[in-house]
């Protein structure tokens, strides 16, 4: 393998802040890196575990989850439970050895574009850093006669 | 009938050698954790000692738990369809007991009935058993009670039974007497000893040909019932079965590419015949206890002409509830 | 043992219950469920430390729900799970009567908040064993863990045993069959054994009752207990609730307190 | 030595789609390869495991008649996961194939009675089959007469083809909808199969019924026809046991040493009879 | 299903600067399932959505995915087109291509590529959308008005105007609330009867405005639109149809030592009463605790003169169950009590009284008639100190918010004593002074400069008796930390103002959330203040925080319009993104087991439950049900059930699984 690792990261962002934010981050004409790959779901409160753990399966070397900030979400409290969620399925993750340094988890508001284009910058050097996920991606050949 | 050799430790050892030389990688039961399970060794001093049986059966080897059928490749307007090749290794299987050995008779009943199975046959083809005899029985196992024995050569390519200072050594198919070819000398020749006196002593628990001719008028049982109350239903029995060959075929796809994989499955399942419509023609836990029941008294004998189990006890030993299956067709036989 | 054999008898000769269900010696001694539906089947039942099984598993069995009443010998974690399942509306308080023996006296327990009160004299930890290696598997590098649980998973051959014999996975439809989509892969291929724990030990954060049962099933001895534990201790350290410990529903993940930490939220 | 892989499907290319009913299609399938259209044969009652790649495989009958070369046919209701990615195809898409499996109607024995055939629903392709094929070998038997029944005019599946055995003289279709789920320009009967069939004034002489449909039609039709004078073996049904291979190996479909889909799915009553109700 | 078209948009150079358009279209064409794929300069604009229709029918098309800018800007414009062209709005989705690629990256392969993998995932999701249809709610034109505070009594005001039935609880004999007891209002020290009274009658005498006093709300059923509201209407013990108000069972009651709740327990009324005269209605109620009929059995005076025979003792509670389309809640606050005070004698002396004590004192209908006497022995009150945030910010023995009025109110009381009490002192003990009103501060500097209070800065430590005279002693900061002690003849303190006794209670009949404090919870602190998580209820007044007069009036006003808003239409529609439980045929019925963890999780309280019940009437299962009158589609439920028996239409498992699968 010469050509240079590329990793591939997938967001998973609630609609009315993180997306809107994302999307001030075009109106703002801030640049970032066009590795990450947007899910847009209504509210963090959506965001099942599963869907983190199939994206790693689908070979996503990094993932993003981001909401709206704690008291700022759109329906009330749906970031409150994912909250809640994440902090156990991280913890899980970790026991069972999957590296939780893939996974990010942030609040991003409507207004903080700027804030979006960090973010992923910083996943995505991160990620570059870390190099791919291999060991997930692998799991899903292995085991088969 | 089988030519009988004696076969010394040492030469048991060089046995193995001779073997892994030609390429044949050895499974036998292994100790760990308190567990003993087939694994591959070199030696044979890494095999388990005082062992009953190992917890799970030796059928993944010829019918693993999970399995590629096919794969393919999709694209708009076509299917590129790719046949799937069994990996199937030269494998010497050390150390199964008689039962379990006379098992894969009862796998390969299935398999090739009718439509011939080239996944199973091409694993079968490269597989050869070297079984060794017990000398203890447990509270599980009954294999005297269907025409077994912990001596039985059924099944076993070469059947060994431990004597002082080694084996007595029954070569018994031809591809035992192709591994005997391996090694010739190894095999040093036999006395008459008297086998029946070493093996394990089990009587027999009830008699299974009357049970067999019985069960079809028993249908309808509530001793069905009574049994299958305490079972919850998993996998565990048809899983370490050596005998179960239930399978399910599973598709495993992204918008590009697929593989068809066939896996194990279990009539015990509640959703094992539960139709789309929520129609299930086994609804009750009764009637899939009844089903693994008939299956292999009734079914097998009917259309095999041999039973659909060996008596190794495995799926008692295995069940979180005890569900002994000895005791229970005991009980059937004397209703 | 008297005391309970005689109060079994009892219930079902008033016919307040259609089968006493406790233990009694299995194959090489062990100990076995065993539904005694009658007085004579009575006799076989027997109590000592030897018995482990949760058999809060079997009431939600359509076939034993089917029976009608039935009383159950209740281990401290059958009661939990009992807890447990009363709050999860799996139970209503005139489908039980739990028998708890202590010493030699037999208390019949016949609803939830009774149990609640009962089991709040009682405290009974994780067993140490378990704590020990849940322990020392954080204490290893993430790579370790990872490899650990790797080849433990290994031997998962998906037969559910796990699962079946779970008192809190009494779901009539697993996620496991759910195959629109299908969220964790069937095969019992590396992928799909990960997955399926990853599931299980989520769906029981929260509502895992520690009774253990699961490892205990499990044919291949595979510890997954230790997941559903960790995952358990997990939200009971960062959220303070636990399972089977009221009848009334406190179910950590789906309740919040605004000032949950977030420390790892960027 | 290598073994044919008996789990590898033919690949077919839907040549034809038609809505019959809400949620229910017929496929008409070609072979993609030359070769496996010559060789390939079957016959009336047999079936066919059928792939959507992706998802896969269902079990159908082959609907069409095995007088009608070149093709096979397929009708589904979407149920599940596999049958609604089949909904989804478009004319030229690829499906797999595999079969046929199972047993067959026996025509030959038949000759020279009367044939009734009675089906319920969606149960009408297992009989369109042997329908069409006696239609083709119109002399080998008496009479035929055919009672479809549906929940609804909607529900009705071949309406082209009810249509055409309408008009023909050597069949006789009566078709009935259950109360409620006719429309204003219905002109065929109203109510349930069962009261239909026994109004017909068939009779058991000389003639045999072939009945499918949803367990609670047959079940409340074999009375009607036991009254009307058919002996179990002069009545035939279909069993649609869940299975997943075909080929008598995973274990799902047998009902009591009786594989459905190798002893079945065809079955009499009197075969029946003797086997556990499981199914 | 799959017959997708995808429509690729340039938007000017805005994609097409950096996107290779026409190379995106071409690598689209080979997406399994689109049977179309074009690029556009604008396809926003009319002959790019022409362009868009035309191919939805010449390819027969179902399903569209347009990428263009974000969705959050075009969604509305390109599913309305798709739904004129025949194709059901929901089977349009769109690839943001603007701000998510074009504009946030420079122009390269990769971000071409990006551009085509965003596309793609919207296909696959496209390919299992479903149709869906707005959801329709038929609404009941009748609000119902908790509480008739001034809050209350705007509401069913504006709404009333508006057209619509109003029907207004109130707890208490009377309307009027709190600001009924006021004497004179700041900032304009206009008298508050003279204000409030009008409004009372006008809401009276509306055709459309049912008051229901002495009433309160036992059960509340149904959703936004239709609600099913069981009110308890208390018995007055008296026919109110026949009673004319002439006030004689009053004059004649014998029992006339009770203390008294409209004036603080500064005076006294009878046992059969009204608040205060002014009251609406003007009609008495029997206080059954302290009748002497209900405590001995004997008496009925009242009986006995009422002139139109009205007393009815036999009345019992009446429970009326009303159709309701929307519920304000204007239940308003309670007052601190001075025995909250251990540092100033736990309410033990006399003349330590609280604002509205001093409000009574006060106002000319008060028990003093508008003339300063202190409470213990009716002298008047030569130095009077007001201490402000009494309880308010205080963490450790009070609350930590602001009661935001008592600035206001002290400053108003100084005056108020300073106007009565010429010769008087005044002093006020603050922490700050937030007067950020309109004219506010003007007010109390009025204070300060005209009427020559003296404003200490600091706490109150400590409050005793000397000699007939209350040593308050504390610190001023601003002198730095200086000592003082002062002798006052009476001490006002301005006590914090708290949420309703039993708010919780109500708010949990209601299904509305509230916040530690029992105040009712807004659904959004800044953007939907007046209304709360539960579809068709909002808020007005104190119940939701400490108000003024003039913020409760506002926001009155704004429920009002949120009110009228809703009912201006005769069926509420609603974006069909709602969650829906798993149903199927026996014998599961559903892959729901009736776990009701879901319930817990929902923010709207819109799951609940659903009885299957068999042919005969049993129970055969328990399932949850989403109201989608209620659900908002978050889709947190969704997450939350394990079964997957919950899904989420527009964002279901089936999409977002197919989304992920093809990344
Ligand atoms: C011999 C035979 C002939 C059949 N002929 C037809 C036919 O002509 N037309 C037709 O529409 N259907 C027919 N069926 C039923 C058809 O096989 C099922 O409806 C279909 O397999 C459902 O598959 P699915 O993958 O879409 O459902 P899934 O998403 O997989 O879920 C539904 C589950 O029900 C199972 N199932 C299996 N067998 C049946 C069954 N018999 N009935 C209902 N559910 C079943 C499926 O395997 C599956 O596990 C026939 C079945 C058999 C055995
Ligand atoms: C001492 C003091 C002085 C003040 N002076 C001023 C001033 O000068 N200027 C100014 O602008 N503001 C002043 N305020 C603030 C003012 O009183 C409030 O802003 C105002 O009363 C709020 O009105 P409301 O309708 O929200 O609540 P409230 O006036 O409290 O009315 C609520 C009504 O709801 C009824 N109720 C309660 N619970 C129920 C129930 N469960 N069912 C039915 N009915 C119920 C109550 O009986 C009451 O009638 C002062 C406050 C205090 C404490
Ligand atoms: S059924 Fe039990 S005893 Fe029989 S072969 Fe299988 S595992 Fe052995
Ligand atoms: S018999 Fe035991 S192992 Fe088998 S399904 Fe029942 S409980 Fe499981
Ligand atoms: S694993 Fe989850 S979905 Fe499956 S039975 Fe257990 S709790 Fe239910
Ligand atoms: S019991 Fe063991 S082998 Fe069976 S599914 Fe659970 S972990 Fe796997
Ligand atoms: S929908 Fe899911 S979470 Fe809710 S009650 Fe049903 S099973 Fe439980
Ligand atoms: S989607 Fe959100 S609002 Fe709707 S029922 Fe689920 S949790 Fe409640």
């Amino acid at each position: 393998m010469t050509e240079k690792f590329e990793p591939k990261i997938t967001a998973f962002v609630c609609n009315w802040c993180t997306y809107a934010g994302a999307d001030l981050t075009g109106t703002s004409r801030i640049k970032y890196q066009s590795n990450v790959r947007v899910l847009r779901v209504p509210c963090t409160g959506r965001i099942d575990f599963m869907l983190l753990m199939k994206a790693f399966q689908k070979g996503t070397d990094g993932v993003i989850v981001s909401g709206c900030h704690p008291n700022d979400c759109h329906y009330t409290s749906g970031n409150y439970h994912a909250r809640r969620r994440w902090m156990v399925y991280k913890d899980l993750m970790d026991f069972m050895g999957v590296d939780t340094n893939r996974v990010t988890f942030s609040w991003v508001s409507a207004a903080e574009g700027a804030r979006w284009a960090q973010l992923v910058n910083e996943v995505t050097d991160n990620i570059r850093n870390l190099g791919p996920y291999a060991e997930y991606k692998e799991l899903a050949v292995a085991g088969i006669e | 009938m089988a030519d009988t050799f004696k076969l010394t430790h040492e030469n048991l050892d060089s046995l193995f050698a001779a073997l892994r030389k030609d390429g044949r990688r050895i499974l036998a039961p292994v100790d760990g954790d308190g567990r003993t399970e087939l694994n591959e060794v070199e030696k044979p001093s890494q095999v388990a000692k005082g062992y009953i049986q190992t917890i799970m059966s030796a059928k993944d080897v010829v019918f693993p738990k999970v399995e590629r059928l096919l794969s393919y490749t999709t694209a708009p307007g076509t299917v590129e369809l790719h046949d799937a090749e069994p990996k199937a290794l030269p494998t010497v299987l050390f150390g199964v007991r008689p039962c379990e050995a006379k098992a894969f008779g009862a796998l390969d009943a299935v398999f090739n009935w009718d439509y011939r199975d080239k996944f199973f046959n091409a694993r079968l083809e490269k597989m050869a058993v070297i079984g060794v005899s017990c000398l203890k029985a447990d509270d599980a196992c009954f294999c005297t009670s269907l025409g077994g024995g912990p001596a039985d050569t059924a099944g076993s390519d070469i059947l060994l039974t431990p004597i002082e200072s080694g084996y007595l050594a029954e070569v018994l198919t031809v591809k035992g007497k192709a591994i005997q070819a391996l090694a010739p000398n190894l095999f040093t020749p036999g006395n008459g000893v008297d086998k029946a006196a070493i093996a394990a002593k089990l009587e027999q628990a009830f008699d299974q040909p009357a049970l067999t001719a019985k069960l079809p008028g028993m249908f309808e049982n509530e001793l069905w019932e009574d049994q299958a109350l305490r079972c919850i239903g998993c996998g565990a029995c048809a899983y370490v079965c050596p005998t179960c060959v239930c399978f399910d075929i599973q598709e495993e796809a992204d918008p590009k590419q697929g593989q068809r994989l066939r896996c194990w499955d279990s009539c015990g399942f509640s959703m094992f015949t539960l139709h789309a419509s929520g129609h299930n023609p086994r609804e009750t836990q009764s009637a899939r206890w009844r089903q693994r029941i008939y299956h292999k008294f009734s079914t097998y004998p009917e259309r095999y002409q041999m039973l659909g189990c060996v008596g190794c006890g495995k799926c008692t030993r295995a069940c979180p509830v005890d569900m002994n299956l000895r005791e229970h067709l005991v009980e059937a036989a004397n209703v | 043992m008297e005391a309970l054999k005689q109060k079994a008898k009892e219930l079902l000769q008033n016919g307040d219950v259609k089968a006493v269900l406790g233990y009694a010696v299995g194959t090489a001694g062990v100990r076995r469920p065993h539904f005694a539906r009658n007085p004579k089947q009575v006799d076989a039942l027997v109590l000592d430390e030897k018995c482990t099984q949760n058999l809060a598993t079997y009431l939600t069995k359509h076939e034993v729900k089917h029976l009608g009443k039935v009383a159950v010998v209740a281990l401290p974690a059958t009661q939990r799970a009992l807890l447990q399942l009363v709050a999860e509306r799996q139970l209503r308080d005139d489908a039980i009567c739990l028998l708890a023996v202590d010493g030699g006296e037999v208390k019949t327990l016949s609803s939830g908040a009774e149990v609640e009160q009962h089991l709040a004299l009682k405290t009974d930890a994780m067993p140490a064993a378990d704590k020990a290696m849940i322990e020392k598997l954080m204490a290893m590098t993430r790579e370790q863990r990872w490899a650990y649980w790797q080849q433990e998973l290994s031997r998962c051959v998906k037969c559910y045993a796990c699962r079946n014999s779970c008192p809190m996975c009494y779901c009539e439809h697993c996620t496991m069959d759910c195959n629109r989509p299908q969220w964790v892969p069937v095969a019992s291929h590396a992928l799909g054994n990960l997955e399926y724990h990853m599931v299980r030990a989520m769906h029981l954060a929260g509502r895992c009752v520690e009774c253990g049962e699961c490892g205990r099933a499990c044919p291949v001895g595979i510890p997954v207990h230790l997941l559903t534990f960790f995952a358990e201790e997990s939200t009971a350290k960062q959220f303070g609730q636990r399972a089977g410990h009221t009848a009334k529903l406190d179910y950590a993940l789906s309740t919040f307190k605004p000032d949950d930490k977030e420390t790892f939220i960027r | 030595m290598t073994e044919k892989n008996i789990y590898l499907p033919y690949l077919m290319r839907i040549t034809k789609i038609t809505e019959e009913s809400p949620a229910v299609k017929t496929f008409r399938l070609e072979f993609v390869d030359e070769v496996a259209a010559q060789n390939f044969d079957f016959k009336t009652g047999q079936f066919g495991l059928y792939s959507a790649f992706g998802e896969g495989e269902s079990t159908f009958c082959i609907a069409s008649s095995p007088t009608r070369k070149g093709y096979i046919e397929c009708t589904f209701r979407e149920v599940g996961r596999v049958t609604a990615a089949l909904a989804d195809k478009e004319v030229g898409d690829i499906v797999g194939f595999r079969g046929p499996y199972g047993n067959v109607f026996p025509l030959e024995a038949w000759k020279g009675k009367n044939l009734v055939f009675i089906a319920g629903g969606i149960a009408l392709p297992p009989l369109r089959s042997v329908i069409w094929n006696c239609l083709d070998l119109r002399d080998w038997f008496k009479d035929i007469t055919v009672v479809y029944g549906a929940r609804s005019v909607a529900d009705l599946v071949y309406k082209h083809e009810l249509k055409e055995w309408t008009e023909r003289p050597d069949i006789k279709l009566v078709t009935t909808v259950d109360p409620g789920g006719e429309t204003p320009d219905w002109t065929g009967k109203v109510g349930f199969v069962p009261p239909v069939v026994e109004q017909l004034g068939l009779s058991a002489e000389n003639t045999v019924a072939i009945v499918c449909g949803p367990p609670i039609m047959i079940k409340l039709t074999l009375p009607v026809l036991e009254k009307l004078g058919f002996a179990p073996d002069q009545i035939y049904t279909t069993l649609e046991n869940r299975m997943k291979c075909g080929l008598g190996k995973c274990g799902r479909c047998n009902t009591g040493s009786s594989y459905v889909c190798k002893d079945g799915p065809v079955y009499t009553l009197a075969q029946l009879n003797e086997l556990p109700a499981e199914y | 299903m799959s017959r997708i078209g995808v429509f690729t948009c340039h938007c000017g150079e805005n994609i097409g600067a950096t996107v290779d358009c026409a190379k995106v279209s071409e690598m689209c064409q080979h997406i399994p399932g689109v049977v179309h794929s074009v690029d556009y300069k604008y396809m926003c604009s009319d002959p790019g959505q022409r362009m868009m229709q035309e191919a939805i029918k010449e390819h027969s098309l179902d399903g569209v995915v347009v990428a263009a800018c974000s969705p959050r800007m075009h969604e509305p414009t390109f599913r309305r087109a798709v739904s004129n062209a025949g194709v059901n709005p929901y089977m349009c989705e769109m690839a943001n291509l603007r701000e998510h690629c074009s504009w946030v990256h420079e122009k390269s392969e990769a971000t071409t590529q990006k551009a085509a993998d965003l596309i793609r995932v919207l296909v696959e999701k496209v390919k299992h959308n479903t149709p869906l249809f707005p959801i329709k709610v038929p609404v009941t034109k009748t609000a119902m008005v908790v509480g008739g505070g001034v809050a209350g009594i705007q509401v069913a005001l504006d709404i009333a105007n508006g057209g619509h039935k109003v029907i207004l609880v109130e707890k208490s004999p009377s309307i009027g609330g709190h600001m009924s007891q006021l004497s004179e209002t700041f900032p304009t020290l206009d008298c508050s009867q003279c204000i409030l009274t009008p409004r009372m009658v006008e809401a009276a005498q509306h055709p459309n405005i049912t008051l229901m006093t002495y009433s309160e709300v036992e059960k509340v059923d149904g959703f936004i639109g239709n609600f099913k509201v069981t009110v308890r209407k208390k018995a007055r013990k008296l026919d109110e149809k026949l009673c004319t108000g002439c006030g004689l069972c009053i004059q004649k009651c014998p029992n006339k030592k009770i203390s008294d709740e409209f004036n603080e327990g500064l005076g006294t009324r009878t046992a059969i009463y009204v608040p205060f005269p002014q009251a609406v209605p003007n009609k008495p109620v029997i206080d059954t605790l302290n009748c002497t009929f209900y405590k001995t059995g004997k008496c009925k005076v009242c009986e006995k003169v009422c002139p139109t025979n009205a007393i009815r003792f036999e009345q019992e509670d009446e429970l009326v169950t009303l159709d309701i389309g929307a519920i304000v809640l204007a239940t308003g606050f309670k007052l601190m009590k001075t025995e909250a005070f251990p540092e100033y004698g736990y309410g033990k002396h006399k003349d330590i009284i609280d604002g509205m004590q001093f409000e009574r004192l006060a106002s000319a209908s008060g028990p003093t008639a508008g003339v300063m006497k202190r409470p213990s022995d009716g002298k008047e009150p030569e130095t009077v100190v007001f201490i402000a945030c009494s309880g308010s910010r205080d963490r450790s023995k009070g609350v930590p918010y602001c009661s935001k009025v008592c600035c206001m109110y002290t400053a108003k009381h100084a005056m108020l004593y300073k106007h009565k009490v010429h010769s008087g002192k005044a002093y006020v003990f603050y922490m700050d002074i937030r007067a950020s009103g309109k004219d506010y501060d003007e007010f109390v500097r009025r204070a300060i400069e005209e009427d020559d209070v003296k404003y200490i800065r600091g706490r109150v430590s400590k409050i005793y008796e000397e000699d007939g005279k209350l040593i308050v002693k504390g610190a001023d900061t601003l002198m730095g930390g200086e000592q003082v002690e002062i002798k006052a003849d009476m001490v006002v303190l301005a006590t914090a103002v708290q949420s309703n006794d039993r708010s919780e209670e109500l708010a949990q009949t209601l299904h509305v959330s509230y916040d530690t404090y029992g105040f009712f919870a807004e659904a959004h602190p800044k953007l939907r203040p007046v209304e709360t998580n539960t579809g068709g209820i909002f808020l007005a007044g104190a119940c939701q925080a400490p108000r003024d007069i003039p913020e409760s009036v506002a926001q009155a006003s704004a429920a009002a319009a949120k009110v009228l808003g809703l009912f201006s239409q005769d069926q509420l529609t609603r974006e069909p993104i709602v969650a829906v439980v798993n149903r199927q045929a026996g014998p599961t019925f559903s892959y729901c087991v009736g776990c009701f963890l879901c319930q817990t999780a929902c923010p709207y309280q819109a799951i609940e439950q659903e009885h299957i019940t068999a042919r005969n009437g049993d129970v055969i299962k328990t399932i949850a049900r989403i109201n989608p009158g209620l659900c908002q589609g978050c889709g947190t439920c969704v997450a939350t059930c394990r079964t997957k028996a919950i899904d989420l239409q527009g964002f279901s498992n089936e999409q977002l699984y197919a989304e992920i699968m093809t990344l």
